[in-house]
């Protein structure tokens, strides 16, 4: 479903990516993991076009990323996207948040946004909340609208960057609760996140990056079991230390 | 027969704009409220009268803009205004940027100063201050004289009318060089009238005409007959009555300005040649 | 329409003495100049005194700084220019308003006028601009100084204002450009500066467009010149190791 | 000092503030209106398009408010003739609130490129993802939120925009000041009628930034 | 030397010092700990009248600091203080720092003011960095500079108010030093802090506040030995934790 093939990306002079490649597959659920800096994020967002790339090309569900004439708004609104610091709107309430882009994008009705939107809350557990605005949340209960959100787009893929680090610890599990259960019911996921615990879990595949490349990907049986590169043990060392 | 010129512009836009002046007293002045008053302002609503029936438009708005002595010749150059009836004086210069109507008033520049003062001709003013207005025939007049004559006079330039007078009566100026007929204006216009008068040679003759964009002889001959025909049925006196020789607004003071041989001939013989032609 | 493009107009006489009317721009140019740098003198002083009056917490001068402040922001400047140059004179006594208004040239006392005007003025927002800077500073170096026990004019000269005065080179500089800019309503009391030469060259040649061209590139070039020469002075006083003052 | 002239006088200097308030209110809009396109024209990534209205900000903030409207008093009826070659009447006010619009436009154009550029790069990223377009993005997430952040700022310019209008005297437009000294003058009392101008000016802006500071504390808890 | 009695301060209602009393001999050094709060800095800074106090008095050197009509400024010579964040001033270089006051307060000439502040820079080994400015130097250094700016003035006492709680862990000693040669100099010195390892070496007494008023005052073997107050024993239960 997302075919990253040879992709090479420059700030200015400074290379961050280098000859990136990986597959994924319908139904997979790939973790990307690796140190601060190491390009994961970049990665990510060349998916759904977020960052243009100079070399290389990335295909999902049929369609190149990069060409000129690709229609961008329509692929991404098939894309789910999950951020670090959630980017809800906040001058929009949750259900606002939920309803805006099904209506300007997918040319939703009030009432069919209304209750996909409404439907959504439920299923991550905040109907309660949908008059709120996201000021008034927690960090886990905007991450779970923030992941609402990009499901009502009725999305064939989601990406996720890091959607727990900048939640307090005992937010996590919440974040990580939804998306195990999306995993289990067969969401094609690219999560860029150091939950092990998640991984081991959930995923089929991990990509470790580092240096703008990526240096292993493999099965998740592999990663966490036989000897790997140097610098993937010294990272994973660290990171289970906790 | 098709119209052209400011006559289409009017009878498209469905509007005439008229510059006045705000403190040319008593031809084009304010007094209580936004209408200009004066003898010139009474002159413009006949040639409005005119234009109405000319273009058959007995509903044409009237609009009002304001212009100062240094404004006024863009203003009707750019078409911000149709024509403006005033004070201005009618010179083979300002002929190459506008037109001029007949004449319509004529007047000699002079000095105001203090009744009391020791003032009595410009020969008087070397190395004084004096205040004139910015754009005016008589700044022109009173520079190059300053510098011929080597009267190392400081001439102040004032906004308007009002404001030079208001220079000459808060001391900072001696005397205050204009046409003599809007001198008498300001007089009616000061606290105590008789603390002033009107001195010296005049500099120069000059004949007033209504200005309007050049090269439009249609929009000018509408103009000239109403003008011409005010003269001729003798209403032109009773307009001079009422602005020189009765009181005016604001302070119910009679100027006591009785009409000059020059203007009765100008009357009698209307031209839209300058002074300098004649 | 009817209108005689000619650039060559700057160069033709002005018809009084031997002039030229460029000579008319260069003599504007200079009493603009000279009426904002003194106009600056003015605000840079009494604005420095008013923000430093403003930061003394509870003290009567505080407040009276305040009004200050709201007083001369509140009322435009033109009729701030109105009041200093057609009332107040009419209210100095008897010898001085003679002195005044008949001894002095027009010129000099218009320029008077507008320099107190534009100075006291310019001072309300020059003062706001120092406030903010000395409270960008944190209490402890108030506090390290009054300790070493330095006095509190000491203290503001040696350690408060120094600092704040780094801080708000920015601001300041725009304050120091808007005097030169402002500077343009003396013509409405008949100072002959740049704009007031440029409105009579437009009157007396008709070639108003030439004018104000000229008129313009010349304001443009001035601001882009004083503004590299702030620049050039945020450079010089630059402390090593010392890059977000500001952010503090 | 005899203030008791200006009372009859009220009708007239009534006229000439609501001159005074409506080109404070329509050069507001206008130059929100084009600020704002300038501002986005200013963060684009034409460089072209970010050039010119760098320059058009630069320019017009280096040159005097009096000048650009003495200038556009007379230009723009030329330049809208010859633009549209007809001889539509151009209004001095009108000519006034160009002049106003675009001058105070590279203004605002800078209070709302601040205010767009602290919404973080996040926001927009989320919009896109979403499937939004540049328009929608802009449109319906980062004005708002810099609006709303900018608020105060551009409170602050309305003001002193407001006291600016009064340079419209050079023009010979009759707002406030201008009635007001005129109708001084033409009483004798020019003195008595610019204090009570400068009374009525300080008792509006004064006012207006009490409140935004007011809103300004109010948006910053 | 430094006499508190009874003081009383109020912030408004809230009243942060609640009769207060100590007494500092010449040569002693009492060291002030107790929770984030209590009232230390506000006790410390009211010795040399950096705050005013609306009851009680203090004697300094014989001389009452909260009179109107004390000559503050000579009172504050004799009185070096060193505060947490250095304050040094940024925009004077390190030997300017030291100058200032020597000239401004007591009028010493600039090459004397020179001669004594190098003399200082040397005792706290950074007469190296004399002509950089306080940016270009590490925490630690930037703490000894103010610990030489206050001996500049020839103090009689010394008052610090948490001299290394802003400095990373490995700074923290090389200011410790400055402060343990001073004291056995024979200094007169009231530390803030919650070095216990210094209180213990050089303190001759400790003072522990809670909620604006002074809980303990007593010898260094008391106040590490035998049984206190049950709140003093917990704090210091959880700063020696670590
Ligand atoms: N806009 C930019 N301009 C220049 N360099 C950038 C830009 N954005 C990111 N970089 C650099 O690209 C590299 C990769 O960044 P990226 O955000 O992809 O890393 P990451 O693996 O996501 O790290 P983290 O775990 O900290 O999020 C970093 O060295 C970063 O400094
Ligand atoms: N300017 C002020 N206005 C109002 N309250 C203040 C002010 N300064 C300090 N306080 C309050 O006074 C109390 C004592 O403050 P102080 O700084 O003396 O505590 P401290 O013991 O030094 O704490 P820390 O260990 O955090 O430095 C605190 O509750 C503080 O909130
Ligand atoms: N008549 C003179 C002065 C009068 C005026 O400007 O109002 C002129 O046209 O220049
Ligand atoms: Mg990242
Ligand atoms: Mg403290």
């Amino acid at each position: 479903m997302i075919s990253i093939k040879n992709i090479s990306k420059w700030y200015g002079d400074f290379q961050v990516l280098t000859d990136c490649s990986a597959d994924i597959k319908k139904g997979e659920v790939v973790v990307v993991c690796g140190p601060s800096g190491s390009g994961k994020s970049t990665l990510i967002k060349c998916v759904n076009a977020l960052e243009p790339f100079q070399k290389g090309e990335i295909i999902f569900d049929g369609t190149s990323v990069g060409l000129p004439d690709t229609d961008l708004p329509k692929l991404r609104s098939k894309i789910g996207m999950v951020f670090q610091n959630f980017e809800l709107f906040p001058h929009l309430s949750i259900i606002e948040n939920l309803m805006l882009a099904q209506q300007r994008v997918l040319n939703r009705s009030s009432d069919e946004a209304r209750s996909k939107g409404m439907q959504l809350l439920d299923r991550v557990g905040l109907s309660a909340q949908a008059a709120k605005f996201p000021g008034q949340l927690s960090g886990g209960q905007q991450q779970r609208v923030a992941i609402a959100r990009a499901l009502a787009m009725n999305p064939i893929a989601m990406l996720f960057d890091e959607p727990t680090s900048a939640l307090d610890p005992e937010m996590v599990n919440e974040v990580l609760d939804v998306m195990t259960e999306l995993a289990r019911e067969g969401m094609t996921m690219m999560c860029v996140t150091h939950e092990m615990g998640f991984a081991r879990r959930v995923a089929n595949r991990v990509i470790f990056m580092d240096g703008g490349r990526i240096e292993e990907d493999c099965s998740k049986e592999d990663f966490f079991g036989t000897p790997r590169g140097e610098r993937a043990q010294h990272f994973l060392s660290k990171i289970l230390q906790h | 027969q098709e119209l052209s010129g400011t006559l289409k512009k009017i009878k498209d836009s469905g509007v005439i704009v008229l510059g006045h002046r705000d403190s040319s007293i008593p031809f084009s002045y304010l007094a209580n409220d936004s209408k200009p008053i004066g003898y010139s302002a009474d002159l413009s609503s006949k040639i409005v009268d005119a234009i109405k029936q000319e273009l058959k438009m007995p509903n044409l708005t009237v609009r009002y803009n304001l212009v100062t002595s240094q404004t006024r010749i863009p203003l009707v150059q750019n078409g911000t205004v149709d024509f403006e009836c005033g004070s201005t004086t009618n010179n083979l210069e300002r002929q190459k940027q506008v037109a001029f109507s007949l004449g319509i008033f004529e007047i000699g520049t002079r000095l105001l100063v203090r009744k009391d003062s020791p003032y009595k001709d410009f020969a008087d003013l070397a190395g004084k201050n004096v205040v004139t207005t910015a754009g005016t025939t008589s700044e022109r007049i009173l520079k190059k004289m300053n510098d011929e004559k080597k009267m190392g006079m400081n001439i102040i330039s004032a906004k308007d009318h009002g404001e030079s007078f208001l220079m000459l009566e808060s001391g900072r100026a001696v005397a205050f060089m204009m046409d003599d007929a809007l001198l008498a204006g300001e007089m009616a216009k000061a606290k105590k009238p008789s603390d002033w008068a009107i001195v010296g040679k005049s500099q120069s003759n000059e004949i007033y005409g209504c200005m309007m964009r050049k090269d439009d002889p249609a929009f000018k001959k509408v103009v000239d007959n109403a003008l011409a025909s005010t003269f001729k049925s003798g209403e032109v006196n009773t307009i001079y009555k009422r602005w020189f020789l009765s009181p005016v607004p604001p302070k119910g003071l009679n100027l006591n300005f009785p009409m000059s041989d020059e203007l009765k001939q100008l009357i009698a013989n209307p031209t839209d040649k300058s002074a300098e032609q004649m | 329409m009817n209108y005689h493009w000619d650039w060559g107009v700057f160069f033709k006489p002005t018809g009084i003495g031997t002039e030229i009317y460029l000579h008319w721009f260069i003599t504007g140019l200079g009493w603009t100049i000279a009426l904002a740098l003194c106009s600056w003198i003015i605000a840079l002083s009494l604005g420095t005194i008013i923000g430093v009056a403003r930061t003394l917490p509870g003290h009567f001068l505080s407040r009276i700084a305040a009004a200050y402040v709201a007083l001369f922001r509140n009322v435009p400047l033109l009729v701030q220019l109105f009041i200093w140059y057609f009332m107040v004179p009419d209210y100095l006594p008897e010898n001085l308003q003679t002195w005044f208004k008949q001894d002095l040239n027009p010129a000099t006392s218009a320029f008077i006028s507008t320099i107190i005007c534009l100075g006291l003025f310019t001072a309300a927002r020059v003062a706001e601009q120092v406030r903010t800077g000395i409270q960008a500073l944190s209490k402890g170096q108030t506090n390290a100084a009054l300790a070493l026990g330095l006095s509190l004019p000491q203290l503001y000269k040696d350690v408060l204002l120094p600092q704040a005065f780094r801080i708000i080179i920015p601001p300041m500089t725009s304050e120091f450009l808007n005097v030169f800019k402002n500077s343009s309503v003396a013509s409405l009391i008949g100072l002959m500066e740049l704009l007031a030469q440029t409105k009579q060259t437009a009157e007396f040649t008709a070639n108003l467009f030439e004018a104000f061209t000229l008129a313009t590139l010349i304001y443009f070039t001035l601001n882009m010149s004083l503004m590299l020469l702030m620049r050039w002075v945020e450079k010089r006083v630059q402390v090593p190791g010392l890059i977000a003052l500001g952010g503090k | 000092m005899d203030f008791s002239n200006i009372i009859p006088a009220l009708p007239s200097m009534m006229e000439g503030l609501w001159v005074t308030v409506k080109l404070t209110i329509m050069a507001v809009i206008g130059g929100v209106a084009i600020g704002t396109l300038l501002a986005l024209a200013r963060l684009s990534k034409n460089s072209l398009l970010a050039n010119l209205a760098g320059f058009y900000v630069n320019y017009f903030r280096s040159i005097p408010l009096l000048l650009v409207i003495t200038w556009f008093y007379f230009m723009v009826p030329f330049i809208i003739g010859w633009v549209t070659g007809t001889n539509r009447p151009i209004g001095a006010l009108t000519s006034c609130l160009i002049a106003f619009m675009l001058f105070e436009a590279a203004y605002f154009c800078e209070i709302v490129r601040a205010g767009i550029q602290s919404i973080g790069k996040g926001q927009i990223n989320a919009a896109y993802a979403l499937g939004m377009n540049y328009r929608q993005a802009m449109q319906l997430i980062i004005l708002p939120q810099a609006f709303r952040k900018m608020m105060p700022l551009l409170l602050q310019q309305s003001i002193i925009l407001f006291q600016d209008t009064s340079l419209v005297y050079a023009v010979g437009i009759m707002d406030f000041l201008n009635t007001a000294r005129s109708r001084g003058d033409i009483i004798g009392q020019p003195h008595e009628f610019l204090l009570f101008a400068g009374l009525i000016y300080f008792l509006i802006s004064f006012s207006a930034s009490t409140l935004v500071t007011r809103l300004n504390k109010r948006l910053s808890v």
